[in-house]
């Protein structure tokens, strides 16, 4: 074993609050769910050398995970550069600089690969140019979902035993690495993520994505695909109608991937009431407000205010168009597995 | 006060339900485990004082318990106190079933038997770790107790004992012995370490419910985990077998050769599952037998 | 005992973070100090009668109480009216009606004892006419300070014995309740209360505030003033200052009232290096991006950006004019005692 | 079977550290205590088997001990068992240290004794709550425990035992006595039940790191607490006594009349403090003894 460095001044703030949500269904509600994984990949970057004392830390991001390194970089004393986009909130960005970061906003998408992989271009060069930098790449870097244990012991704790894990994917750390965990005491877990339509995650066609923390346009290594039972995909509109139940209903002020899990959560709940459900929400809706909770830009949102789907359509193949809440059986298959059928089909 | 003769007597067991590494206060890692205690295995210890001329231990061979004697007349008893050390087991030696850990606890609870004291559980604790530099949890029967056996602290008390389980005792390799002190202690890896923590909760949870198959669960998965250094041939097949009878789980000597099929003790079929899966075991070649709670 | 009655879907939200700032000062962050009184007097009114299902809770606030209060009613199935003022902030306000609660807005002062007590007016209004109508009446029910004593549970849990307590003052509930159940176990507590110019709370003359949370212009029965060991007040520049110092360099995005007591709980930490010291910070920012968060507002406040005094002046009594940060040894006295030696004096 | 006899041992207590009414799971409130156990107050049982004709007991007033030998019987022994149960027992009865539960517990261990088994603690505590309605936790030797007195349950189980502490008891009625079931339990109000939260967790952190000074913090605060139900005459005056000779708290029986003013046993000027309180305590006309760990 190495040297175990600790960086948990801000460890209180990491793990969920348990909310009962029906009979069998609970919220797992985070401050920030990112502050954990940040930590841990940290703390382990620091035990392997890889960041040293006083260094830099570079990352592209322009939502909670950036928000997590600023706190635990002015915390531990690192630089921090941030590569964000249009998407960053302009409190939230307000925030970052009074925390010291050095937030840099791209706004020409790259030819290929969209905005997305201009920020990434745009990383490459500061990890060129500033010397002993360190990246943490939440998207790739294996640390992500490792820090989960903490997670799955948490809900555990306070659930005991539990039948199904629902939860939305970005990087894929939190959901393959809670229920990789889960896994190891209750291998009949049923996990289910939480996707949206042009997002290449669980393999639709790459589209414009209105929606951050949710999918992406590029497949992050750390989602791991045969984790997964089901794969639901909702359109904003939904995700948006969700977010504001889960606040009216239930009085938790959640950021919309929260709203995109709970909505899927309560459906499969209500069909398996014999279950025990845990939906993750992984941040609040603070971020939000001059959006998803301000009813003149939800209006000018696509199919707002509906009518919504009331339960999901069951698709024959995850590339199928998708214009509306779509569910299909993954079967914890790898993605190519899943593809090749498709294909077959 | 050097007149008269002390008794002891300490349980071995049956490996562990858990052992890794685990978060203490302030993030410190400690090696820990929870021993699976069997009353039948049991380790006597007689000692007869004498005035001066030091510690002798029959059989001779019991010299991690001869130290504890000695150790706990350092601590409490009268200087210059001698004596004879009489250690009667019938637990098997090598095969991380607790025979050091029992005759050493024996030998230091014959010594304040003999003494007219009764210490609190952490100096009693304490002794047993210097003799032996690790010490199981098998003296803790009123509370089950996630146990740092190598600091002889007590990491996590639950609320209740452990909830009675029945076994079949399944020994993997009988040509081979470990020596526990010897044996190298496992390097556990960032997953096994992360891994440990839903562990540790669902053992509160299942001690506290009184739960018997969220225990096996927990015992299987660390069992599983420890199959990395220091594997136990047949398990997958032993598993199979328990999942045909009805077995609530596996657990094995995390750092011996032993492996136990576990049974819920206050399940009606019980017996009739035991029963049929020693069939089932002794078909396949192993050599098992039962101990019931 | 009369019934155990349990509303405690969100129990969960109501116990402070623990947040190491120096080597003897922890912060206790909470997510809305409120739910927690709040919680406590709703089941409290319930086992005695006084609020029965499906009832209507009038309550004057334009804060964190009417939140908590929202967040309650929704859980548990009861009508909300707040009567508000222009302090309500606009996210806030949206939030509260998502929520099914029924804000009036009150914007003309009373004759004597303006805005607050125009708000109690139309509060009394309500409360007449609506029959089963119950008032929490945060500032006098005896309940608010009582419920602390799981404030007092979980400090002694994180940091063991406590020498000092430090915290804002507006209803009185938090650091009168929590200073009585501490002191049940360390008589010696020293307890710092934190008011600011104009606040009656303890003997400044009625004045103009501009603070939310901090002081009032009339005197609540559940501030304890014997409980006080010190009492500091800060003026509106000395406060936002502090906030902001707090999320530079600790990453804690709290409100004013936070700030206020972060400042005081420095300064005294740093002069008494062998006491542990806790500080009580109620709310988080999110309420205040349009104010205290924001530069060009900050820009409008009186004696901002400074110079600020770094210490503060000991006072000779609390009537005192106090242009910025004031200090005065209270000793545990009564309100009465301290104001009849100030007038000999 | 039916031959030979069983003994079982039990030590009484002098009060509680703390007593009080806490949440337990799912915000459920439990009238719960932490015994403080004397090992000189021992009550000793010992059971001969007869065939059949019921148990008769000695002395006849132990009535709640022979309903446990019973209960005992009834749960583990082979149907239609008698015998004969004698008691022996140094403890004060109707002074709230544990009289009476010692005896329980001595006879249900006499019983289990000559049965030649080993219960897990909690269906050892069940037998005991049901023969006596309330049993104290001074069977807890391992782990310190928050015991639900009533209802049989360990509430929370603390990592390590009591630290060691030396006492001057006060008999403050030596004319009255309590009968502890006829005691009607205290009404505590809102402002007691929620003072007993920082109380618990005072309790939990003093325990882990052997604080006895917190300890003693704990202990005056609950005697405090009990002063609305059942005074203690003189508890200011001992108080007060025990200032001037650093004296770690007071603790009282919470259904009894003995107060014990509390020294920590490992401060080297802990006798001649002790010595000097006595001193103390009897100028001012009090009954007290002293009761070293």
């Amino acid at each position: 074993m190495s040297i175990h460095v600790l960086m948990r001044r801000l460890e209180d703030f990491e793990g969920p609050r348990l909310v009962p949500l029906g009979a069998n269904l609970f919220g797992a509600s985070f401050f920030l769910m990112k502050l954990l994984p940040a930590r841990f990949m940290l703390e382990r970057a620091v035990e392997q050398g890889r960041l040293r004392p006083g260094g830099t830390i570079c990352e592209s991001s322009s939502g909670t995970f950036g928000l997590a390194l600023a706190m635990l970089a002015v915390q531990h004393g690192y630089r921090l550069i941030l590569v964000s986009d249009w998407a960053l909130d302009r409190h939230l960005h307000r925030r970052l600089v009074e925390l010291g970061a050095e937030v840099t906003v791209v706004d020409s998408p790259a030819p290929s690969g969209g905005l997305q992989q201009a920020r990434l271009d745009r990383l490459h060069e500061y990890l060129r140019d500033i010397s002993g930098s360190y990246w943490p790449s939440q998207y790739d870097n294996r640390d992500n979902p490792l820090s989960y244990g903490k997670i799955a012991e948490h809900l555990i704790d306070r659930v005991g035993r539990l039948d199904c894990l629902v939860g939305p994917v970005g990087s894929g750390g939190s959901m393959s690495g809670t229920s990789r965990y889960l896994r190891t005491l209750f291998p009949e877990l049923h996990a289910i993520g939480v996707d949206t339509p042009g997002s290449v995650l669980f393999g639709q066609p790459s589209g414009k994505l209105n929606l951050s923390g949710l999918g992406g346009n590029i497949l992050p290594g750390n989602v791991e695909h045969s984790q997964f039972d089901e794969v639901h995909w909702l359109a904003p509109a939904e995700v948006f109608d969700a977010t504001h139940q889960l606040h009216r209903e239930h009085g938790l002020f959640m950021g919309p991937t929260s709203g995109a899990a709970y909505r899927v959560a309560e459906w499969w709940s209500r069909n398996n009431p014999d279950k025990k459900v845990v939906v993750l929400f992984p941040d609040e809706g603070h971020r939000y407000v001059e959006t998803v909770y301000d009813q003149q830009w939800l209006a000018t949102v696509a199919g707002w205010p509906g009518p919504l789907r009331a339960n999901p359509v069951t698709v024959g193949a995850p590339t199928e168009p998708m214009p509306a809440w779509s569910r299909f059986g993954w079967g914890r298959r790898t993605l190519e597995e899943v593809l090749a059928q498709a294909g077959r089909e | 006060m050097l007149d008269g003769a002390g008794f002891g007597v300490a349980v071995g067991h049956h490996g562990e339900l858990v052992q890794g590494l685990f978060e203490d206060d302030g993030a410190r890692l400690r090696r820990a485990l929870v021993s699976l205690p069997c009353r039948q295995l049991k380790s006597r210890a007689t000692f007869i004082a004498s005035d001066g001329g030091g510690i002798r231990v029959l059989p001779g061979s019991c010299d991690k318990a001869r130290r504890a004697a000695e150790l706990t007349i350092a601590r409490f008893g009268p200087p210059g106190t001698g004596g004879n050390l009489a250690i009667d087991s019938n637990i098997p030696v090598g095969r991380g079933m607790g025979s050091s850990t029992a005759d050493v606890l024996a030998s230091i609870q014959a010594v304040l038997d003999w003494l007219e004291i009764e210490p609190a559980s952490d100096e009693v604790m304490r002794i047993a770790v210097s003799a032996e530099t690790a010490c199981d949890s098998t003296l803790f029967k009123q509370q089950a107790v996630l146990f740092a056996h190598r600091d002889g602290i007590v990491m996590e008390a639950f609320r209740r004992p452990l909830p009675p389980i029945h076994l079949i005792s399944i020994e993997t390799t009988p040509e081979v012995t470990i020596d526990t002190l010897e044996y190298r202690p496992a390097r556990y890896d960032a997953l096994e370490i992360e891994t440990f923590r839903p562990l540790r909760s669902l053992l509160r949870t299942a001690i506290k419910h009184a739960d018997v198959r969220m225990l096996g669960r927990v015992a299987t998965a660390s069992a599983r985990i420890n199959e990395r250094f220091l594997p136990k041939p047949g398990l997958d097949e032993i598993e199979t077998v328990g999942s045909r009878f009805d077995a609530i789980g596996i657990q094995v000597a995390h750092s011996g050769t032993v492996v136990g099929l576990m049974f819920d003790a206050l399940d009606r079929d019980a017996s009739v599952n035991i029963n049929g899966a020693m069939d089932a075991l002794r078909h396949s070649g192993f050599e098992a037998a039962i101990f019931r709670h």
